[in-house]
């Protein structure tokens, strides 16, 4: 959405109290049988948890307070390891793909850097290694465009709604919510109250709640402490932490709750099969972050054909986004003018389109659908027509007995067919032959070949008819 | 925490247009403070560094320092194209140490004689840990602004130093926050530009490329990346910007104050309010009530594309309660209108 | 409003716990007090670097004496005292009083100015006060070995410290920073003495020659005190004369 | 011609032979051979093409585009030499334009028929790539990677060990591959994947041998002299254009003043200028549409004033290029050339013209923008290549506001990731260079 469109929308979430919807379809498919969420709550710089909520989201989480969470001793994880386990576990066993809620990013970073810390720490037992690398797989497929792994609350809001704040305000989860709540008169001044407490999984440190520096003082002085004393300072920290993560839980069920009563449609199957046949393959096989350039070379290539597959897919469930994309020429609107098909249902069959549209994006050759049917072919012809608009002439190369589209005066909707292709065979025989530019260190010396002699140029020259 | 230093610097190459800025950097003490002081009231937010993030700070250089900074030397040994037991460290808080005036300019006295001697082809040590440089603001109340990079590193391919700082915030792989590569490059940009100023001091043959180094910490303890190498013009640029607009705003705030202190003439200063001021500075709630109630109130951009519009006039236009004033507004008023249409629709629906 | 209700309740437990821990702190001040009077007789910080000095036989960093004082003696000695010790040093030193031994700073090879952090005897010969290029390096791997050879030498029941465990693990982070390699709850006093030992071999002579040398430049050179607390750090001349502001880069 | 133009042509014939004799019979497995705007790299795979497959050489060579189009292109070019093979593969559903048909071997996909003996085919990566079970090491004796520097590193990947020798030619200042996905942790990696074959291999290997093409043939020296200065700081090079052949005549005067003035301009030999139109492009449109009309005028009026390029021809609606950065302002430039009559004429992205060149072209400025320019306003290849397709003149298009656009510009440092090469101030330096010179020397015309 562009600058003037987004104020507008701005203006009119201000006006009516209330967030306003910028897109009609979900870019998030149904929550799967097996769905969990995690809040964290980290040490700020230090980014490491001190205290995690997480389960299913229909129950109480389980909570971990960590007393030393700096310490060596991960007994106290023991539970949340088990239960990422358990969980792992349980979606093989019913062939379920896996969903996990975060309130925003930082919770997925937290679980990252608690990734990065334990999953191959030779020192940890191996349910905490193991919990370690569950973490590397989901942060590492949260960032694959498209994927249906995890979905993070706050970010699915923005992507969906917008408010009467300014952007940056919308960072914070708690604010966007104030805009999603009936119950809340003044969504401006409500929000932005909401938003002198951080939403980012941290203690709060505001003077009238000064978590963060109490938490840091109960500990210094638990260090020194024993029995009964120490005893209540552990209460303490751990009823300051219990609250904190809790506060995190909740925008989590509020978030999700938020953004499922948005009722938005999916059809996101592709991209769902995508991410779970990744996640799938890590847990069974481990993580091994892609270091060789094959493996790097794979990496980019799969995060650009998820770009490429989210946008199209998007495209194609969402009439908001393809009237902006038909303004740019992504998408090509028209009616049926010429069907080319000598015996019906079968191929050759050609057709011709006639768009209003000025600006097309498409090329020869280019592979295009026709959105909302299986119709797929390949543009073989453009002419612009003389009081403006555009003539494409597509030959059908599947879906061709699709009578209702293929048939003079038929509304259309033309997008380009996704690329996408990782040719993994092409890159594995190029890590067998491991080429010197990519694999070695120094470039090999060739014998030098015996030239003519002669100028480059001249013996062009002679060549020329 | 006070607007001093590189700190200052940042601020201003980040809103060079903020006057409210200037007076709060002219003015001694924190930046809270400067708040009450205007506003009248105790500030109500989150304020300054957190404990566990200055602890893990001083832990970081404290670990990269020891053992004649063993982890830096092989951090830049590769660098420097030297074994890590080749490269010659001076710490100059071995020299010096402390944080007060006299230390810093005992500090400065040093750091100076070695980019001399450094360029004069004599010994200088490879990696200068916790050097100062001075970067003149002259004349007026505070001419100069003490820069303190945590190392210069000698660069291999000529005999000057370049600025690197340690970061001691957690990278995994690549991942910064646009917010947090801004704000270490803009310090960089300072520190190059400061050096710069020291250079020109005795030598104003010396290239000194535009770039500087930043060595952050790996997710696991407290052990550093490799160093990443920064391309800082953009950032030295940005942060002369800063200084002239420091320059402007130190000239008005003196001719506002006569003599009193600058936190009095707040009032009659142009504040540049923008959504950026909300993540950093203590004046933002203030400031944004100058737009409160104006399209400023929903974002910059909107700032932009509505310009000074009153959003009781936004909605006047939208509800038709008010007629366009002009082909701008008229536009404006047709898509919202529109906007409203295609949205209560959606409601019923 | 169930937060701000907790919040207040948290208010109060807290005021409890800083009533508790002002007592405590009072009896663990007045506990230390009377350890320490007992353990050192109440010596004076002064006396017991001299001590150490002597006992190490080269310069030591103050952050190293801090470090050592809590194991050894079971004093916490904060940084900004080895500020004020240089300081009376200074003093006593001109005074009419002369004394047998002062503590002084190392000096840097090619100014002869004092190295702060780094403190000797004035009863050694200057070339070992002189901090050349790598002596840095050198001085901590020394102070390093004698951190160890002490804790070896507590381990082995041939001193006494006031804390053994910590003086280990004090040992055991300079083996560390020296990039030995150091596990938990072990103290292979021996390897990583020969380790140090072969890192000083490798720079030792280069770093002796250039202190010798420069020794003598100095000795020429520098007054009596000046050889003790360092020469005269050049005058800085701070802006604030120029016409105008110029940019280094137009 | 002079004797100044004649000693530089003959140094980057030299050069070209250098640069051929290194790579087909040197030792070093790659070379690189670095070209600015129509310095003739195509001439020079042409001509190291022919080199290789004359004997003694008899290799068999595989040119290597990262488009089909200039797959296309490069056929053409080759079918004007007796090779004694030469091929064309591209992808299975692809249309051999017509002008080929019958003139060259083409394949849809690979067969094992090609490349047999001495000669020459022209392909692309992808199709390599997927018939690497029938090529295998060595498949070629030579590669030829032509515009190599848009050509992934990744894709390169696929094809490297095809060839015991590389010969990479490309125009490093212009657009390199676009990756739609983050590659902020690729900038921290010891291969830089995401990078241009060239740019990656030189990271790697420094001591890899480049040969700089020290000459421009199609730019005029005014234009080329800024444009080198602002986009090719490490690769000098000069204009071997002879002005005299490059003149412009307007049978029809101009009256409008600002807009003939800049025409006029180019007609006394300025071969870059600028038009500027009063105030700021409007914040609630998607196109500048004033703007684009103004393109569409000075398209137009070239034509009617009856341009000629002297010597040449009469200018006609093939001869102009309408470069905009935008797709939706493009639509709306083409829209005022259609009400104009002058639908022949091409408007097209920047990405588009890479690697074309017209007598005349209209460009948008980038910086023409309501909002604060992003990176991609500022990118310096895109810029280049708009300001390096003219073999006459060049008309850059602006609203009066990318004066205050470029004088108040604070740069963010927050676009490129860590530890890379800050590519968008280089290209907001690059943008502040040419505006100034273009203002300095009066070239910016005012309406």
């Amino acid at each position: 959405m562009n600058a003037f469109d987004d104020t507008l929308h701005r203006v009119l979430a201000r006006y009516h109290g209330r967030a306003i919807p910028v897109r009609t379809s979900s870019q998030l498919s149904p929550d799967p049988d097996v769905t969990i969420g995690i809040a964290t709550i980290k040490i700020v710089t230090e980014e490491q948890i001190q205290a995690i909520a997480f389960g299913e989201l229909d129950q109480e989480p389980q909570v971990i307070v960590r007393l030393d969470p700096i310490g060596r001793d991960v007994q106290d994880l023991e539970p949340f390891a088990a239960f990422l386990g358990d969980t792992v576990v349980r979606a093989a066993a019913v062939d379920s793909a896996l969903r996990l809620w975060v309130p925003h990013s930082v919770t997925l970073e937290a679980l990252d850097v608690l990734g990065h810390r334990y999953w191959r720490n030779q020192t940890a037992p191996a349910s905490i290694v193991r919990m370690g690398e569950i973490c590397r797989i989901i942060a590492h497929e949260a960032i694959i465009p498209g994927q249906q792994l995890v979905a993070d609350a706050a970010a699915l809001l923005q992507d969906h709604v917008v408010t009467g704040l300014a952007p940056l305000e919308e960072g914070h989860l708690g604010a966007i919510l104030a805009w999603l709540d009936p119950t809340v008169s003044d969504p401006v001044a409500e929000a932005r109250e909401r938003i002198r407490l951080p939403a980012s999984g941290v203690l709060p440190n505001t003077p009238d709640c000064h978590w963060d520096d109490t938490i840091d003082r109960l500990r210094k002085e638990m260090k020194g402490a024993h029995g009964a004393r120490r005893h209540l300072l552990e209460d303490q920290i751990a009823h300051i932490l219990r609250r904190a993560v809790l506060r995190e839980w909740n925008l989590l069920i509020e978030g999700r709750r938020a953004f499922l009563d948005l009722g938005l449609p999916s059809s996101l199957s592709g991209l769902v099969k995508d991410s779970n046949q990744r996640v799938r393959d890590a847990l069974d096989n481990g993580f091994f972050p892609a270091r060789s350039p094959k493996r790097l070379v794979e990496q980019l290539n799969v995060m650009e054909a998820g770009q490429e597959k989210s946008e199209l897919a998007a495209l194609e469930a969402d009439a908001m986004l393809r009237d902006q994309a038909a303004r740019a020429g992504g998408v090509v609107r028209g009616e049926v003018s010429t069907v080319r098909q000598n015996k019906p249902g079968f191929k050759p069959c050609d057709i011709e389109v006639s768009s209003d549209q000025g600006i097309i994006r498409f090329r020869l050759d280019d592979k295009v659908r026709i959105v909302g049917t299986n119709v797929a072919g390949v543009v073989r012809g453009l002419a612009t027509a003389p009081g403006g608009g555009t003539r494409v002439c597509i030959e059908i190369t599947s879906g061709v007995r699709t009578r209702n589209v293929l048939t003079a005066g038929a509304r259309v909707e033309l997008i380009r067919e996704p690329y996408a292709f990782i040719n993994y065979r092409s890159l594995g025989e190029a890590h067998t032959q491991q080429p010197w530019a990519f694999y070695s260190d120094s470039a090999p010396v060739l014998p030098s070949r015996p030239s003519s002699g002669q100028s480059a140029l001249a013996i062009a020259r002679a060549m020329r008819r | 925490m006070s607007v001093k230093g590189t700190t200052a610097l940042v601020r201003l190459a980040s809103n060079p247009g903020c006057e409210i800025l200037g007076a709060m950097i002219l003015e001694p003490g924190s930046e809270k403070r400067f708040y009450e002081r205007v506003v009248g009231e105790p500030y109500d937010r989150e304020f300054g560094e957190r404990q566990s993030s200055k602890r893990r700070g001083a832990q970081f250089e404290q670990n990269a320092y020891a053992g004649d900074a063993r982890l830096l030397r092989e951090a830049f040994a590769s660098h420097l194209g030297l074994a890590p037991d080749d490269v010659v460290v001076r710490n100059l808080l071995d020299d010096f140490p402390g944080t007060k005036d006299d230390a810093r300019i005992a500090r400065l006295s040093i750091t100076r004689t070695l980019l001399k001697d450094a360029r004069e082809g004599k010994p200088a040590p490879h990696i200068i840990i916790q050097p100062q440089l001075m970067l003149p603001t002259k004349p007026g109340p505070k001419p100069y602004f003490f820069v303190a990079p945590d190392l210069l590193i000698l660069s291999p391919q000529n005999d000057v130093y370049l600025p690197g700082d340690l970061k001691s915030f957690v990278v995994r792989e690549n991942e910064l926050s646009k917010g947090d590569l801004a704000r270490v490059r803009l310090q960089l940009g300072a520190q190059l530009l400061a050096l710069m100023h020291e250079y020109d001091r005795f030598d104003k043959t010396a290239i000194i490329p535009a770039s500087g180094m930043l060595v952050f910490s790996k997710p696991n303890g407290l052990a550093p990346h490799a160093p990443r190498i920064e391309d800082v013009a953009g950032g030295v640029e940005a942060i002369r910007i800063g200084i002239a607009a420091f320059l402007r705003h130190r000239q008005r705030v003196n001719d506002l104050r006569a003599g009193a202190e600058p936190y009095t003439v707040v009032a009659d200063l142009q504040p540049h309010f923008q959504d950026s001021c909300l993540n950093t500075c203590v004046m933002a709630q203030w400031c944004r009530q100058r737009v409160a109630e104006a399209a400023g109130d929903l974002g910059d951009v909107a700032g932009r594309v509505l310009g000074d519009m009153e959003l009781s006039r936004a909605f006047g236009l939208m509800t038709g309660d008010i007629e366009p004033a002009d082909d701008h507004e008229r536009l404006i008023a047709r898509h919202l209108v529109d906007l409203a249409e295609q949205h209560s629709i959606e409601r019923a629906a | 409003m169930s937060e701000e209700i907790d919040i207040e309740a948290l208010k109060l437990q807290e005021a409890a716990l800083q009533r508790q821990l002002a007592e405590l702190r009072e009896k663990l001040a007045k506990a230390e007090k009377g350890k320490s009077r007992a353990s050192e007789g109440g010596r004076p910080l002064r006396a017991m670097v001299l001590d150490l000095l002597a006992e190490a036989g080269y310069p030591l960093n103050s952050l190293l004496l801090a470090s050592l004082m809590r194991p050894l003696r079971g004093r916490d000695i904060p940084s900004t005292r080895f500020g004020t010790l240089s300081n009376d040093e200074m003093k006593s030193y001109d005074s009419s009083r002369p004394r047998p031994v002062y503590l002084c700073h190392c000096l840097t090879y090619d100014q002869g100015q004092a190295v702060k952090r780094f403190w000797a005897r004035s009863d050694w010969p200057l070339a070992s006060r002189i901090m050349g290029p790598m002596s840095g390096r050198i001085l901590f791997l020394r102070g390093a070995a004698w951190t160890i050879t002490l804790a070896r030498a507590v381990d082995r029941g041939e001193r006494s410290a006031d804390n053994p465990e910590i003086l280990n693990y004090v040992a055991a982070d300079q083996a560390r920073d020296a990039g030995l390699a150091v596990k938990r709850g072990e103290f292979p006093y021996d390897d990583w003495l020969a380790e140090i030992h072969m890192t000083i071999e490798r720079f030792g002579d280069e770093d002796r020659a250039t202190r010798e040398k420069s020794a003598e430049l100095l000795s020429a050179h520098l007054s009596d005190r000046d050889q003790l607390f360092g020469s005269r750090q050049p005058l800085v001349s701070l802006p604030g004369s120029s016409a105008a502001w110029r940019s280094a880069v137009e | 011609m002079t004797f100044p133009l004649r000693t530089r042509r003959n140094l980057a014939d030299q050069v070209l032979d250098a640069a051929i004799e290194h790579a087909l019979f040197g030792s070093a497995p790659v070379s690189i051979v670095k070209s600015p705007p129509g310095a003739g790299k195509t001439f020079l795979v042409e001509c190291a093409a022919a080199v290789a497959v004359t004997p003694p050489a008899g290799m068999r060579v595989v040119i290597v585009t990262p488009g089909v189009s200039q797959l296309y292109d490069i056929a053409r070019r080759l079918l004007q030499y007796r090779l004694p093979r030469l091929e064309l593969a591209h992808a299975q559903h692809r249309v051999l334009p017509s002008d080929l048909v019958g003139r060259i071997n083409a394949s849809n996909g690979w067969n094992q028929n090609l490349n047999s003996g001495p000669g020459v085919i022209v392909t692309n990566a992808h199709l390599l790539a997927a018939n690497f079970h029938h090529l295998g090491p060595n498949a070629f004796d030579l590669m030829i990677l032509d515009e190599a520097y848009q050509l992934a590193a990744g894709d390169y990947l696929q094809i490297a060990y095809m060839a015991p020798r590389t010969l990479m030619v490309g125009d490093p200042g212009q657009l390199h591959p676009v990756n739609s996905a983050d590659t902020t942790n690729l900038e921290a990696s010891p291969h830089k994947i995401h990078w241009s074959a060239p740019a990656y291999v030189l990271d790697r290997f420094s001591n890899t041998p480049v040969h700089g093409l020290p000459v421009t043939r199609r730019l005029l020296p005014d234009t080329s002299d800024l444009v080198q200065a602002a986009f090719y700081r490490d690769l000098p090079f000069q204009s071997v254009v002879e002005p005299s052949e490059r003149r412009l005549r307007f049978h029809i005067p101009g009256l409008e003043r600002g807009l003939d003035d800049a025409l006029d301009a180019i007609a006394a030999g300025k071969s870059l200028v600028a038009i500027t139109l009063p105030g700021a492009a409007p914040m609630h449109e998607e196109a500048d549409l004033e703007l684009s009309d103004l393109i569409a005028c000075i398209a137009d009026r070239v034509l009617l004033r009856q341009a000629e390029w002297i010597g040449e021809r009469v200018l006609s609606e093939e001869d102009i290029a309408c470069i905009e950065p935008h797709v939706i302002a493009g639509g709306a430039i083409r829209d005022g050339l259609r009400q104009r009559g002058r639908a022949g004429i091409q408007v097209d992205t920047v990405e588009r013209w890479q690697g074309l060149q017209m007598p005349v072209s209209v460009v948008r400025h980038p910086l023409s923008l309501p909002n604060v320019p992003t990176a991609f306003d500022l990118e310096a290849g895109r810029w280049c290549v708009s300001l390096s397709r003219h073999q006459i003149g060049c008309i850059v298009v602006a609203r009066e506001a990318v004066h205050g656009v470029i004088d108040d510009y604070v740069h963010g440092c927050d676009t490129v990731a860590a530890g890379a090469r800050d590519t968008t101030w280089a290209g907001f330096e690059a943008h502040r260079m040419i505006w100034n010179a273009l203002r300095d020397q009066g070239r910016v015309f005012a309406l």
